[in-house]
């Protein structure tokens, strides 16, 4: 479905990404695991057009997405969780869902209903200002907008970040569960032993480049990842 | 090592540059375009640095820089007028109120003074504002104090809205230059000093400038009163440049020309306040003049060319700088021997260069 | 040689040697607050120039060669714009329209011994003190008694001044009409505007209410309209007075029918009589339009502004002092000018008094003639 | 009672209708790391926002050793607003501005890193020891920087230096010194944060969920980072954070809060086997 | 000392004024709440609609001219903001603020060199100057429909805001740029639309406003765009009806002010006196957004 070639990502000087290439097949569950600054955010705002590649290529369903606008890509079915959740602190919490949903005409209830069901908490504040949510607030109002595009994939950057361990559970049932409804995930995480057991296939991401990959299984019994990613 | 020989360097430009000031003073260059421009240059480059502390450095949006200049120029024409001279300025006031004059250095000190504390007292209610509430505020500022000293009540000291001359001026090229490099050294060492960090501080985020103990009130009316003080000592220094003082043109539209030279500069960074004054003077009032006047080549009219002309150029010239150097001419970077040395040593500079190039494609967030 | 039509001819046949050059600067602004009124001075003086392009020094004829300078209107940018007339090499400097940057440059042309010819600018303290800088035009104190004088002649009382704070003319004119007014027993209300103003209803209706029976209101071009309209809606229906500042077409065609009674001082008549005044009416007519740009500059009309004349008697002077002088040089011209005697078209533009001032003892009344859409001459008058 | 560094009493902040924290009470000993947890929204970070000035709370009061940090009570429009327990209590209001807090001897770091963020490392920290000053204005200006005087503020000026530098050391990331702090990685801003607050010289440090954004394995590191400056600079810790393998391995302590209100508190284990505690946050037993 | 119908007078005079500055404010507050952009140009494209409808009044008639200079006065803002704002959507803010300054400089100086600099006279627009009878007072028509056409627009503009996608799409934008495009948001021609909104509500201003004035010069944009500025701010940045009633105190305080001849030249400094205190009282003006900020 994704298929990224050779990606190269200059941010002035600094190299982020330096030639990283993997695939995302549809329907999966895709993660990338790797160290702080290794380059993940990096990849998923190239992805995403926020950023331009130096070279590289990015193709998603045979169509070349590489440098082209934020807003061709999100018409085309790609969506975006930003890292540190950037949601629009003056919208209200239904606004924020609302304006996920901008490039679509049809009617939107339908999914409004569904992401109150999975976060029963926005419901109570659908009129609160996305701005004074509390961190965990935050992040499920980001995962409720971004799935109100109806994505056909979706990139998630550190979901967990910050959520109360009971939540953090949950967001990764949520995750299983939009899969389910047939949208392909790209996922980061930090907490590398809950991705990488959701994950169909995991990419080690070290200083710009992917050194490892395989099914979540594999990874999570690779002794280097136990001991570099998973503290055990 | 490398600290002696930037030292030596600087040391050597220094001489170079009095060098080439006093041979302009005692050269028939002393009364011609070059030496007019660099004066002014001079002048505007104090300043531009003035605003540029609050601005660039402390992150205080303030358009109220005119009217500290006004302040300035001001109190030293109102207190150093020769008491004979009084009676022919203040034509319609007899003579006016003051009937004293103090010597030249103290009213320049006057004028800074008199503009810090003006700072003091708007500062007061003000500083708690941000960004443009805290410009219409200083801009408004600005306006009160144009049209008090315009005021027909005040007349006997401000002279209303006549125009104040015959104070004393400067009669060599060096003195603007002076005060405006002892100025200048002064706001520099204070932006390197523990002050100037947290005046930076303040700029980046106000929350946690303040979780880091930083007396938010304080050190902002630090920056606006030190900045105020130079403006003001600027303004009395154009006083003295034009010759004559009359409040009507210390309008914002000034304001926003320092502001103009502040930004082609880059804001954050004091060389590039200095380089863009005398080029902004230079461009505005010496080089396009040729534009206002009509020309003819071979006996054929050159189009578009007469008076206004050279305006609109202008108009275009700042816009292309400000479209094609985002950050100014100079960024955020200061003039340093190390960034020369390393141009120099570059095969033809080239790899500077290119570094150079690379930054400006940065995509920025 | 009346009115060649071809404009500097100068520049379009650049002399063989500079040394039978004489270069000429104009100080005039062509942009800011007084642009508008500088470029209709120095019309005059460009016309002038195409009169008389040459003078005769030590039998060898020179070239003129004018030097213009946009000093903005503003006085920080005027030192440089001196200062660009000084270093170009001029012997004489003419203007400038606006008293202010006149009084801003007068030390530096003193300071660079080159005479100042000032053509419009009124206020006394631009040759006062200044050994360099003289004038061709009556000065406020004069000029604010002329109208008080004629103010009071009507059997007029109450007069409201209004004035442009900041504005040193505006407010010195002001001051004089006051105290000559008061001095004849009349009494006075004062009030001021900021510059800029576009709204002056809540003062006129102020004013209206306080019972005035005129109102004098030296002020600039622009604002003139404004006031004589809103003046008129708030319902004064007596006199409106001005200086010369208001002698412009442009205000006649913008005021329209509220420009009715509106009585000013002025330098000059265009329908004088004079045989130097017509030849200068006919020619300069012709000139303007002979070229778009010149129509432009004036306001898109024809009419001859006073300050046109002022910028060509101002001129006529220069060229009269340098073939005095015999001489290129600043001083040399300085010395000549102080005896010298010169019939303008405005009048007596010369015999300088102690200051520089030349001995105008008259002005124009006028009127705006509504049908005509021009100023019609009233009277001529002086203070005895 | 000597010993308790902070006192927490009766706390509540009201925004609108909304009771972020509900009359909480609680301590933080000398020398102890206690931790507050709760789900997201359960008002910690708006407890941490009112020991450090940043909101003043609607009611109640908090000490600083035997100083009184914050005090209030409603009014005004709160007096209608705020009907919660303890509403008569307090009469006095004392409310002290962030960098005076700062100035007593607290330090906090943000849930949403707030470093300088376009100046160097070493800014950050000399940045943070600048509330110590001792020289004026004029006196950093004109003395501070000029070489060929030896003077106070010069000495002074050295000596901020020196100390940033061995701080950068202790905690390290002597090899960031120059780089503009924005362009770190996360988890480093992270560290850095933590550098910069204790460069302010404290002796309560909060951190506001030190280890977000951070793998298993930096989390370890970070959990033996914590412990180890509580040592060298005498700290007492209170930190909010969701890990709780950082939380139940070093916390001496623990307070939970659900909807404001304090649910639970005591040991780790206490907690960790409490039912309500499970049910509103932890869920059932981690299986990693 | 005076009697009632002075005192209504002023009122209605300085209502006038008041609704004329609204005119232009709520362009102002436009692009100023979406790109944060203080546009100092508003008042210069404000006056470019001024000449538009004097150069083409001159060879058309007046109700065909009119569409015309609403089209021009938008394609110039438009244009404007192409070549000035876009190419500095990444740059620091004060770049683009910068740039404005320049627009507004070449706009000023474009015009002086093009039309010589002296006032114009503005064509007579029959249906606007017209003069009403309402009880025992004569005014134009113009000041009757200048404030109900400020409501009226106010209203449209809180409901485009408030209500509609593009609204909502507008107020992401000025919250957060990149965010905004992640949601699919073409932020060009959101900042377009804005653009549109602005210079069109800078036409229709100014054909009211130099109807009342009925002359035009270069200068002429300075000051109304000043006003509107600190109406702007006044009401809190951003805020439609924010900028309209800090327009209506800023008119009517000037107005009473001017017609005290002893104080007169200060009331553009008693408005400002009086926005500083509101400001001290109000830091975010008088409808300002609440500070969502969380620490
Ligand atoms: N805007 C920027 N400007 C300059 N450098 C940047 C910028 N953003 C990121 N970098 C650098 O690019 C590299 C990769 O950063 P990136 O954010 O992609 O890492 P990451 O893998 O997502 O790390 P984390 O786990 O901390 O989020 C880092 O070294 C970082 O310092
Ligand atoms: N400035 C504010 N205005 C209005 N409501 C606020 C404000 N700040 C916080 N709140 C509300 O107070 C509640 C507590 O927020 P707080 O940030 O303290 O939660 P938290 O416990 O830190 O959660 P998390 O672990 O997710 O960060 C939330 O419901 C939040 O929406
Ligand atoms: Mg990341
Ligand atoms: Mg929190």
């Amino acid at each position: 479905m994704l298929k990224v070639t050779d990606l190269k990502v200059n941010y002035g000087g600094i190299e982020a990404v330096k030639g990283t290439s993997f695939e995302v097949p549809e329907g999966s569950i895709v993660t990338l695991i790797g160290a702080n600054g290794a380059g993940k955010s990096t990849t998923l705002r190239t992805i995403a057009g926020l950023v331009k590649p130096r070279s590289g290529k990015i193709e998603f369903l045979g169509d070349d997405i590489t440098g082209k606008d934020p807003s061709y890509i999100v018409s085309k079915g790609i969506t975006m969780v930003p890292e540190g959740r950037k949601i629009f602190p003056d919208l209200t919490v239904q606004e924020n869902l609302r304006i996920g949903a901008y490039l679509r005409k049809d009617s939107l209830e339908e999914d409004l209903e569904w992401v109150y069901e999975l976060f029963p908490r926005l419901k109570e504040r659908s009129w609160q200002l996305g701005g004074t949510l509390s961190g965990g607030e935050q992040q499920m109002l980001a995962v409720g907008r971004a799935l109100m595009s109806r994505p056909k994939l979706m990139m998630m950057d550190e979901p967990s970040l910050g959520l109360a361990p009971l939540i953090v559970r949950g967001i990764f049932d949520i995750i299983k569960e939009i899969n389910h409804r047939g949208v392909t995930i790209l996922l980061i995480e930090q907490n590398a032993n809950m991705a990488l057991q959701t994950a169909d296939i995991g990419y080690v991401l070290e200083t710009g480049r992917i050194t490892m990959t395989g099914t979540g299984k594999e990874l999570r019994s690779d002794e280097k990842i136990k001991k570099a990613y998973l503290g055990q | 090592m490398k600290q002696k020989r930037y030292l030596l360097y600087s040391l050597v430009l220094a001489a170079l540059l009095l060098a080439a000031l006093i041979a302009i003073d005692n050269s028939s260059l002393k009364s011609s375009m070059l030496s007019t421009i660099l004066q002014k240059g001079a002048i505007y480059a104090l300043v531009a640095v003035s605003l540029n502390l609050l601005n660039g450095f402390t992150g205080l949006f303030s358009l109220g820089q005119a009217g500290f200049m006004l302040l300035g120029a001001y109190t030293y024409a109102i207190l150093t007028i020769p008491v004979e001279a009084r009676s022919s300025v203040y034509q319609y006031f007899n003579g006016g109120l003051v009937q004293f004059s103090l010597p030249v250095v103290v009213g320049l000190i006057a004028a800074g003074l008199v503009a810090a504390f003006f700072a003091f007292l708007i500062g007061l209610p003000v500083l708690r504002l941000k960004s443009d509430y805290l410009a219409i505020a200083t801009l408004g500022f600005a306006e009160i104090i144009r049209a008090l000293i315009q005021w027909n009540t005040l007349g006997p000291i401000t002279n209303g809205s006549n125009i104040l001359r015959k104070f004393p001026t400067y009669s060599s090229l060096l003195f603007p230059f002076a005060v405006s490099a002892v100025c200048i050294g002064l706001v520099v060492l204070m932006i390197r000093s523990s002050y100037g960090r947290a005046f930076k501080s303040i700029r980046e985020d106000e929350i946690a400038a303040e979780a880091m103990g930083i007396n938010l009130a304080k050190h902002k009316m630090m920056a606006f009163c030190t900045s105020s003080f130079f403006a003001g000592v600027g303004g009395a220094m154009l006083a003295m440049f034009q010759q004559s003082v009359q409040a009507k043109y210390f309008t914002s539209a000034m304001t926003y020309e320092i502001l103009l030279i502040v930004v082609i500069g880059g804001i954050g960074s004091v060389t590039g306040s200095i380089i863009s004054s005398f080029l902004f003077v230079a461009c505005s009032e010496w080089w396009l003049r040729f534009l206002d006047a009509q020309h003819y080549i071979g006996g054929v009219k050159v189009p578009l060319l007469r008076s206004g002309f050279r305006m609109v150029v202008f108009s275009i010239v700042i816009m292309v700088i400000v479209l094609f150097y985002r950050r100014g001419i100079m960024g955020t970077n200061e003039f340093s021997w190390g960034a020369i040395e390393k141009f120099i040593k570059a095969p033809f500079g080239r790899k500077a260069r290119e570094e150079e190039r690379k930054k400006v494609t940065t995509p920025h967030e | 040689s009346s009115g060649s039509p071809s404009s500097s001819a100068a520049p379009s046949n650049p002399p063989s040697s500079s040394s039978n050059v004489i270069k000429i600067g104009i100080y005039e602004p062509a942009s800011g607050m007084n642009g508008a009124g500088g470029k209709q001075e120095t019309l005059g003086m460009r016309y002038a120039h195409s009169v008389k392009p040459t003078v005769t020094i030590g039998g060898k004829e020179y070239t003129v060669e004018l030097v213009e300078v946009d000093n903005q209107s503003d006085n920080s940018k005027a030192v440089s714009a001196a200062q660009q007339l000084i270093t170009s090499g001029v012997s004489v400097v003419l203007g400038s329209y606006g008293s202010g940057v006149s009084i801003a440059a007068g030390q530096i042309f003193a300071d660079a011994k080159i005479p100042a010819i000032g053509a419009s600018c009124t206020n006394p303290q631009v040759t006062e003190g200044n050994p360099y800088y003289f004038r061709i035009c009556f000065l406020d104190p004069f000029q604010g008694t002329v109208m008080a004088n004629f103010a009071y002649e009507k059997g007029l009382r109450k007069a409201a001044v209004l004035t442009e704070a900041g504005d040193d003319y505006s407010v010195g004119l002001g001051h004089y009409f006051s105290e000559a007014f008061k001095k004849l027993g009349g009494s006075v209300v004062e009030a001021q505007f900021q510059s800029g103003e576009t709204d002056f209803s809540a003062t006129m209706a102020s004013l209206v209410s306080a019972g005035v029976d005129v109102l004098f209101a030296p002020s600039s071009i622009e604002s003139a309209p404004l006031i004589i309209k809103q003046a008129r809606n708030a319902g004064l229906t007596g006199p409106i007075m001005a200086g010369d500042t208001w002698e412009n077409e442009t205000i006649i065609t913008n005021a329209g029918d509220a420009a009715y009674e509106v009585y000013l001082s002025a330098f000059f008549d265009p329908n004088d009589t004079s045989a130097a005044a017509k030849e200068f009416v006919e020619g300069y007519t012709e000139w303007l339009k002979a070229d778009n740009t010149r129509l432009t500059n004036n306001g898109g009309s024809t009419g001859v502004a006073g300050v046109s004349a002022l910028g060509y008697d101002a001129y006529m002077v220069a060229i009269a002092a340098i073939e005095a002088a015999q001489s290129t040089d600043g001083t040399a011209i300085r010395d000549a000018l102080i005896g010298l005697q010169h019939s303008g078209v405005t009048g007596e533009c010369a015999s300088f008094d102690e200051n520089g001032d030349a001995a105008k003892d008259m002005a124009y009344i006028k009127t705006i003639d509504l049908q005509n859409a021009t100023f019609k001459f009233l009277q001529t008058q002086s203070i005895s | 009672m000597s010993n308790t560094v902070l006192r927490m009493e009766d706390l509540t902040m009201q925004f609108g209708g909304v009771v972020a924290v509900n009359n909480l009470s609680l301590e933080v000993n000398e020398g102890e790391i206690v931790a507050l947890i709760g789900p997201n929204g359960a008002g910690k970070t708006t407890a941490f926002n009112c020991i450090t000035g940043v909101y003043e709370p609607t009611n109640g009061q908090i000490f600083y050793r035997d100083e009184i940090l914050v005090a209030n009570y409603p009014q005004g429009k709160m007096k209608k607003l705020y009907a919660g327990e303890n509403a008569g209590k307090y009469t006095k209001v004392v409310s002290r501005t962030p960098d005076q807090i700062t100035r007593m001897g607290i330090a906090r770091t943000f849930q949403n890193i707030r470093l300088f963020s376009s100046l160097t490392a070493l800014e950050n920290v000399l940045i943070a020891q600048h509330l110590h000053i001792r020289s004026n204005l004029f006196g950093a200006t004109l003395l501070s920087q000029l070489s060929f005087v030896k003077s106070k503020a010069r000495q002074e000026e050295e000596h901020m230096y020196q100390r940033a530098r061995e701080l950068l050391v202790e905690v390290g990331l002597e090899q960031y010194e120059n780089e503009v702090s924005g362009s770190l990685p996360y988890g480093i801003q992270r560290r850095l944060e933590i550098a910069r607050a204790l460069a302010t010289n404290p002796s309560l440090l909060l951190l506001d969920e030190p280890a977000a954004g951070m793998n298993p394995q930096e989390t370890r590191a970070l959990t033996d980072f914590i412990v180890e400056i509580k040592d060298r600079y005498k700290l007492s810790v209170f930190m909010i954070e969701h890990h709780m393998d950082l939380v139940m391995s070093i916390s001496d302590r623990i307070y939970v809060l659900d909807f404001g209100k304090l649910i639970a508190h005591g040991t780790r284990e206490e907690v960790q086997n409490n039912q309500r505690v499970i049910d509103a946050y932890l869920g059932v037993a981690e299986d990693a | 000392m005076h009697d009632f119908s002075y005192y209504i007078q002023l009122l209605l005079a300085g209502i006038t004024v008041g609704s004329l500055y609204a005119l232009i404010a709520i362009g102002y507050t436009m692009v100023y709440g979406i790109l944060r952009l203080i546009n100092f140009a508003h008042g210069d494209i404000f006056m470019a609609a001024g000449f538009f409808m004097i150069y083409i009044s001159g060879t058309t008639s007046i109700y065909v001219s009119l569409p015309i200079v609403l089209i021009l006065t938008v394609v110039l803002g438009v244009a404007v903001e192409r070549a000035a704002y876009r190419p500095l959507r990444e740059a620091p803010r004060m770049s683009v603020m910068i740039s404005a300054i320049g627009v507004s400089y070449l706009l000023q100086n474009f015009a002086t060199y093009y039309t010589g600099g002296l006032a114009r006279p503005y064509p007579v627009i029959p249906f606007l100057t017209r003069e009403v009878t309402i009880g025992s007072m004569t005014v134009k028509a113009l000041t009757i429909i200048t404030p109900v056409l400020t409501v009226i627009l106010v209203v449209a503009l809180v409901l485009l805001i408030k209500r509609t996608k593009v609204g909502m799409a507008m107020r992401a934008v000025a919250k957060d740029q990149s965010t905004a495009q992640l949601m699919g948001i073409k932020i060009n021609n959101v900042i377009s639309i804005t653009f549109v909104i602005g210079s069109f509500l800078a036409a229709v201003g100014s054909v009211l406003y130099f109807s009342n004035y009925e002359q035009v010069t270069p200068m002429a944009g300075a000051m109304p765009g000043l006003k509107a500025f600190v109406a702007a701010v006044f009401g809190g940045i951003g805020s439609v009806p924010g900028a309209v009633l800090g327009a209506y105190v800023i008119g009517i305080c000037e107005t009473f002010i001017k017609a005290n001849n002893d104080y007169a030249i200060f009331s553009n400094a008693f408005t400002f006196a009086l926005l500083i205190l509101i400001l001290v009282l109000k830091p975010n003006g008088l409808f300002g957004e609440k500070l969502a900020e969380k620490v």
